[in-house]
């Protein structure tokens, strides 16, 4: 019964993307024969090193870490290094390249600060949106910050384009819903919105409805059910996402290091899926509902070194688009 | 009414009357707490219209029958019957609903609602219908009761409005609202202004008349021959004796309570004093204005006056001087510029207050921390506590005021009322005044201790020149130990008197 | 203070008092709002109004039933947990029995109520603790039964009390009327009310004043659950959604809301008359800060600052005694 | 209950009472450590104390300075800020200053304690509100003065003090077994120690005795500020940068911490040994949990109701009286 464990110290569990992210690796883990320790670190930094700690003296032979912030990273790195244990970092960047420390095999990562920037590209250049606002995530965590960034680029590309505020959310369908509400107060302008997260666009969404405004494009980040109903109402013009699949690409390089194979490259992009309204039914045949019916999306074993030496890990590692 | 159970055994010599039934029977009574017996196979009778006086020393176990009997403690041994049927009530609101009510020695107030609720809070149902309130009925229910007891105040008001006598009076209503046929007062006197004891006394005879039993507790021995028909006497949770009250008087009372003769004791002659300690003059603060007054090395001068004439903010004043608008104060011919209490304590003041549970004594903590905690400058070595000092005080201080406590580790809230009083002088004596404040000095200690106290003050006075100035509810007290008492009658001097001056009619005549 | 004392002698009766007292947090309200309608044009607009109306509604309600729980002299950091998952559970059970799963958020919030209240009074677990353990497990709850994803809610009657207007009144402020109303009876006209204020005031008075101090004690626990509940309710219309961060961080704006209101946590006064007050202070504060577009790192240093000297202006010293 | 009794009778002074209460939250130790060493082979193994140990030293740190102010019977929800502010402005001052940084977290600390006694001191706020205030506006400051990024810490020494051991004890733990032995003896040996519990015991009777209650009130939150700047240099050396987030919630375990430990919100007893045990139970319960390999929607859950079964056990109801 006891089989070796993966350590995935995660830093939030209470989003739909992360429990995503969870699954999708969870059936990787089980595919090679590893149990998949994961652990909620509810965005607290000393948790998360706490919980990595905790995670090596439970004897994980590899682990699999998004951390929270930069330094965590290192300091995480590192004190894996000092316990021998191989690490993939994902999704957010750990502050220090692969092979800073030999423990630290990979890194794969969505361009965040890309996806915040083409979500707004879509607004802008497909929606014809100018007058714009931002409903952003979590002030101070890197992935939030970088898609804002993104998402100023963009509009800075365009001088015809106003950002006319940026406000946090948690990335919570609460504040969501509240922070709109004061935006549309304030503006009348507003023609388009964009979300660092897709959970706080459904809360926009309801207040924009509430105060019967129309001809307002939103446009966000992380492709989740609720989103998708949402986006073939109509109510939403793009969602982009699928990068939930790194976890699980991440237990694929642990599996093939602790059978004696390097990964083929240091760093693996993600490219995201940009889903609009006409893709809906084939994201739902290809990948909502195989998940759905517990059908694995991916033959694992296929794209492991362990059975066949002459996969290429780059060519497999891919968003999974329909 | 139920047929007669229980007569005298004749093995204790009761009062002999057994044609009437018993009210209330408690035989056999034990309490212990851990290994402290509180009560030891104590028996108590009551008859209707009997007003049973229940003494002893402090920590003779007094409060712990009365919470018994009123539900509030739950006994280890002993079978109690009121009006012959077994009563075992498991808590407050069981015991009312028996008949027998009590009032606490200490304030049981709820101060942010009104009179009217702080009577009628445990039983509002009776003013409601479908759990909403009918105020019209409450209020005019307040106002019949209280008039009818003869207690002034407006049941609208606000109960922290109140003085705290009447405050204590809306206690007593509260209890009587209930129509009990057992009444328990403990030390309610205490609390109580000169006109409100009047008007409990006159209740009291009433109450008895419509046949209503009442036991009585008061360390004032004069008031209990005052309005009780019996006397029982109880010694470290057992019994003593039971007398009709007119078969004794008070130095008879004392030595059975204590052990000893006290009716000789007299204040022994001083030789008069010069050297000035204390020279207020022009005091005024809140409650009180242009007083002036000396008090000299080793005399005793006491401040008297109805409550609310201004004697306890005088003596506040003075240990906390910050909140003077106008006056002078001087120690010892030197001018006190003192704004605060450790700056008061600096300079050799020391006060014991009105109110132990508020304003004396931390009772979460021990008896050493206690006593330790208004000698803090002195027990130190820098920042440091010297931890051995201070119990040495500790043990000092109970051996002087011979506080009843397994240890001076034991904390203060597990002692009994007139123990903590005497914790609390202690915390004062100790710091080696030369000016004391006292107020209310001895309310709720035991008669054979107040006397030793009484030694304890002469001594210190004579011996350490220690100046004391004081205030006391409690006549006998003034007249015994003043050497001068200064009158105060709506926060100004009426009066001075010295020597043969202080007697009852004098003062009470200046006071009223 | 002089203020005060010159007031308090031309009223007679305590009741005035009372009434006088619900002043000072309204002079905060009235100061927040003059100050914002400086910085913004937009926040005195009927429009607006109506948004900061809809915008108290969820706070207002769960106050109301913190504010008899702080008038007993205990706490709930419960509230954003029990608020939470009354949303989650309506949401969830919606999805099968439709516009009838409405009144489960009420039974969560009394079930949830009594126990938290029975193991406050029976058990003798400060309040503080219990309701702490209730705040973290609650929110494990709603984790597990959302699965860590919103659940929506399709339901047009539900959506549309959320987002709908009765007489040009939305119907969530109605119902924060309606809840606002019960409790100010509660409070004021009956025994139940009273109880709670004598608890409150002195627990070892009301028991041997005859009150069951146990009883009161876990039935208001209950009515707090009840009111989280409702706000359960508000809220899931309100977002459409049971999220299972629903209620995250709503405890502390709730106590905030009664505190700035002028019931002090140290209970026995006080009451829902100025928690409604504190309510529309808390949720003008967000929404005047983000209408005159401060950044949102400034806003949460401004309403630090705000809540302090709010508390500083509204609270009755003197009637406090000792404030811890 | 008559164990106590029992116990109490062999032991003469207050000290060994003292000490005896201690054996409650150490028996909720006891018996959390024998759950997880049957779920987890590696639960008790030497390294895994040790980390036990790294991951409480923060919390207990902080915690000290917490039980002063909880003795005092006020409450403390700034703790986390304070934490988070000592960490950020060390890594800010640290990229120009180097090591000598350091001390600059104890200064934070201070004077934020003092200005947070002083507000609850002399203007009379409520300090579960003065302290929220902080908590708010500290963590708005922490996101200006970072903007929004963890400050990296590149020194070395600072780095090394996080990760070293000093003669196989890791050094951060025995700076936390410095500040408790310091604890200790301002509780127990010093005039300041005295003066706090006399004030959490009764306010009145300690200005009565001559205590300058304003002055310790004062000094009571410095010292508390002080112990979390010690805390925020510890999470800075350990954690390896100031982070935007840095002590986020840090405030609740704190709290609990020093509750299980035997300190009641209502003061006056209690003190720093049983929050050492406190702290060590909350490390304890994260660290079994994951290491037993619980879910975590499941953990919040359990530790929720742990928490509240640790404060049945371990508080000692019959010397607290009203539990509120
Ligand atoms: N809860 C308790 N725990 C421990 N000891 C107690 C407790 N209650 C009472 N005692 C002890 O029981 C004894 C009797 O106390 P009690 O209060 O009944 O005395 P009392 O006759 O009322 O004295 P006083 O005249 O001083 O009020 C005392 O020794 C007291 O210390
Ligand atoms: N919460 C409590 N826990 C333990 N013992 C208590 C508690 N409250 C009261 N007691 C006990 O009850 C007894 C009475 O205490 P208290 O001084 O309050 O009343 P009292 O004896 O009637 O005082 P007095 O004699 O001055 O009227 C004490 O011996 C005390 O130990
Ligand atoms: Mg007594
Ligand atoms: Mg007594």
């Amino acid at each position: 019964q006891d089989k070796p464990k993966i350590g995935m110290p995660m830093t939030t569990l209470n989003d739909a993307f992360w429990v995503d992210y969870v699954n999708f690796a969870k059936s990787a883990a089980e595919a090679y024969g590893y149990e998949l320790v994961v652990t909620d670190a509810q965005s607290r930094e000393d948790k998360q090193l706490s919980d990595i700690e905790t995670l090596v003296n439970a004897g994980v032979k590899g682990m699999i870490l998004t951390p929270l912030s930069e330094p965590l990273g290192i300091q995480a790195i590192e004190l894996l290094d000092r316990a021998g244990v191989p690490v993939v970092v994902t999704d957010t960047f750990p502050g220090v390249e692969v092979g800073y420390k030999p423990n630290y095999l990979a890194f794969i990562k969505l361009d965040d600060e890309t996806a915040g920037y083409n979500v707004a590209k879509h607004l802008i250049e497909k929606d014809g949106v100018k007058n714009l606002v931002g409903i952003g995530g979590v002030p101070g965590i890197s992935t939030s910050e970088a898609r804002n960034d993104g998402m100023k680029k963009a509009a800075a590309e365009h001088s015809e384009v106003t950002v006319l505020d940026v406000q946090y959310t948690d990335w919570t369908l609460a504040k969501g819903q509240s922070v709109m509400e004061d935006f549309l107060t304030r503006f009348d302008n507003i023609d388009g919105v964009w979300g660092a997260g897709s959970d706080p666009l459904l809360g926009a969404i309801v207040s924009i409805e509430n105060a019967g405004r129309s001809g307002i494009k939103l446009a966000g980040i992380d492709i989740t059910e609720a989103a998708i109903d949402s986006l073939e109402e109509d109510k939403l013009s793009m969602l982009a996402g699928g990068h939930w699949v790194m976890g699980g690409y991440g237990v694929t390089i642990i599996h093939d290091y602790l059978n004696g194979h390097e990964t083929d490259q240091p760093v693996y992009e993600m490219s995201l899926y940009y889903l609009t309204k006409d893709g809906i039914d084939d994201y739902r045949s290809a990948i909502i509902d195989p998940l759905a019916e517990g059908k694995s999306l991916v033959d694992w074993k296929a794209i492991s070194k362990t059975s066949d030496s002459s996969v290429n890990h780059a060519d497999v590692f891919q968003v999974i688009a329909p | 009414m139920l047929v007669e159970t229980h007569t005298d055994t004749g093995s204790k010599d009761h009062l002999d009357t057994p044609r009437q039934p018993y009210l209330l029977a408690a035989e056999g009574l034990n309490k212990n707490y851990g290994p402290i017996q509180a009560v030891k196979g104590l028996d108590v009778y009551l008859r209707a219209g009997e007003a049973l006086a229940l003494c002893g020393e402090n920590g003779a176990g007094k409060s712990t029958i009365f919470k018994i009997l009123a539900g509030e403690v739950v006994p280890d041994g002993g079978r109690i019957t009121v009006s012959g049927s077994e009563y075992k009530p498991a808590n407050a609101s069981q015991a009312v609903t028996a008949g027998v009510s009590m009032v606490h020695q200490e304030f049981n107030i709820l101060p942010h609602i009104s009179v009217a609720e702080n009577i009628f809070i445990g039983r509002m149902d009776e003013f409601s219908r479908f759990g909403r309130i009918n105020w019209k009925a409450l209020y005019s229910a307040a106002s019949r009761l209280l008039e009818s007891l003869g207690i002034k105040c407006n049941p609208r008001a606000e109960m922290r409005s109140l003085s705290p006598s009447t405050q204590k009076m809306v206690e007593l209503a509260r209890a009587l609202s209930t129509d009990p046929k057992v009444l328990l007062l403990d030390e309610i006197t205490a609390s109580l202004d000169h006109d409100d004891a009047d008007t409990l006394h006159r209740l009291m005879n009433a109450l008895r008349a419509k046949g209503v039993g009442i036991i009585y507790v008061s360390h004032r021995l004069q008031e209990i021959f005052l309005s009780c028909t019996s006397i029982e006497i109880m010694k470290d949770g057992s019994w003593v004796a039971t007398r009709p009250a007119s078969e004794l008087d008070e130095d008879q009372l004392s030595a059975l309570m204590v052990g000893r003769d006290l009716a000789d004791w007299k204040r022994p002659a001083r030789p008069p004093l010069q050297e000035e300690m204390l020279d207020v003059s022009g005091l005024t603060a809140s409650g009180f204005r242009d007083v002036s007054l000396q008090v000299r090395k080793g005399e005793i001068v006491t401040l008297a006056g109805l409550a609310g004439s201004g004697t306890d903010e005088i003596l506040d004043a003075i240990f906390d001087a910050g909140h003077l608008t106008a006056g002078t104060i001087r120690l010892e011919g030197s001018d006190y510029a003192g704004k605060s209490v450790s700056d008061a304590i600096a300079a050799g003041i020391a006060m014991v207050p009105k109110e132990r549970a508020v304003e004396g004594l931390i009772d979460t903590q021990s008896i050493r921390f206690n006593i330790g905690l208004a000698n803090l400058s002195s027990n130190t070595r820098g920042v440091f506590v010297d931890g051995a000092r201070e119990a040495e005080q500790a043990e000092q201080g109970a051996d002087m005021f011979r506080i009843k406590a397994r240890s001076t580790a034991e904390l203060v809230r597990s002692l009994s009322g007139g123990n903590k009083q005497k914790v609390l002088l202690a915390k004062w004596f100790l710091t080696n005044p030369r000016l004391m404040l006292l107020n209310n000095p001895t309310r709720g200690v035991d008669i054979g201790v107040k006397f030793e106290i009484y030694d304890l003050m002469l001594k210190l006075s004579q011996e350490k020149k220690l100046a004391i100035l004081m205030a006391s509810e409690d006549m006998a007290e003034v007249i015994r130990l003043s050497d001068r008492v200064i009158t105060i009658r709506h926060g100004e001097i009426s009066g001075v008197f010295e020597g043969p001056e202080i007697t009852e009619t004098n003062l009470i005549n200046a006071m009223l | 203070m002089s203020q005060n004392t010159t007031a308090s002698t031309l009223l007679r009766n305590g009741f005035s008092m009372e009434a006088m007292r619900v002043y000072f947090p309204f002079l905060v309200l009235v100061i927040v709002c003059i100050g914002f309608s400086i910085f913004s044009d937009q926040f005195l607009s009927a429009r607006n109004l109506e948004t900061v109306l809809r915008q108290t509604a969820v706070l207002s309600i769960a106050a109301m039933g913190a504010t008899f729980v702080i008038l007993m002299a205990s706490i709930d950091l419960s509230v954003g947990a029990v608020v939470g998952l009354s949303a989650v559970i309506i949401a969830y059970f919606m999805q099968s029995l439709g516009i009838a799963a409405v009144p489960t958020g009420l039974v969560v919030g009394a079930v949830l109520g009594a126990v938290i209240g029975g193991i406050h009074a029976k058990l003798k677990v400060p309040s503080f603790i219990g309701t702490l353990g209730f705040m973290v497990a609650g929110h494990g709850l709603m984790l597990h039964i959302t699965g860590g994803r919103p659940i929506m809610i399709r339901d047009e009657t539900m959506r549309g009390i959320g987002s709908g207007t009765i007489a040009g009144v939305p119907s969530i402020v109605l119902i924060a009327m309606a809840a606002f109303i019960i409790a100010y009876v509660i409070q004021h006209h009956t025994v139940l009310g009273r109880s709670i204020v004598a608890v409150g005031g002195g627990e070892v008075v009301a028991q041997r004043s005859g009150i069951k101090v146990d009883r009161i004690k876990i039935i208001t626990f209950m009515l707090a659950g009840i009111y989280s509940g409702l706000a359960g309710i508000v809220l899931a219309s309100r977002m459409g959604a049971g999220s299972p961060t629903a209620g995250t961080g709503l405890e502390l704006d709730v106590i905030a809301a009664v505190v700035i209101g002028g019931t002090p946590l140290t209970g026995g006064m006080g009451g829902v008359v100025g928690t409604a007050i504190g309510a529309l202070i808390i949720a003008i504060l967000s929404n005047g800060l983000n209408l005159a577009g401060v950044s949102s790192y400034s806003q949460m240093i401004i309403k630090g600052m705000v809540l302090i000297a709010a508390v500083i202006i509204s609270i009755d010293r003197k009637k406090i005694g000792i404030i811890k």
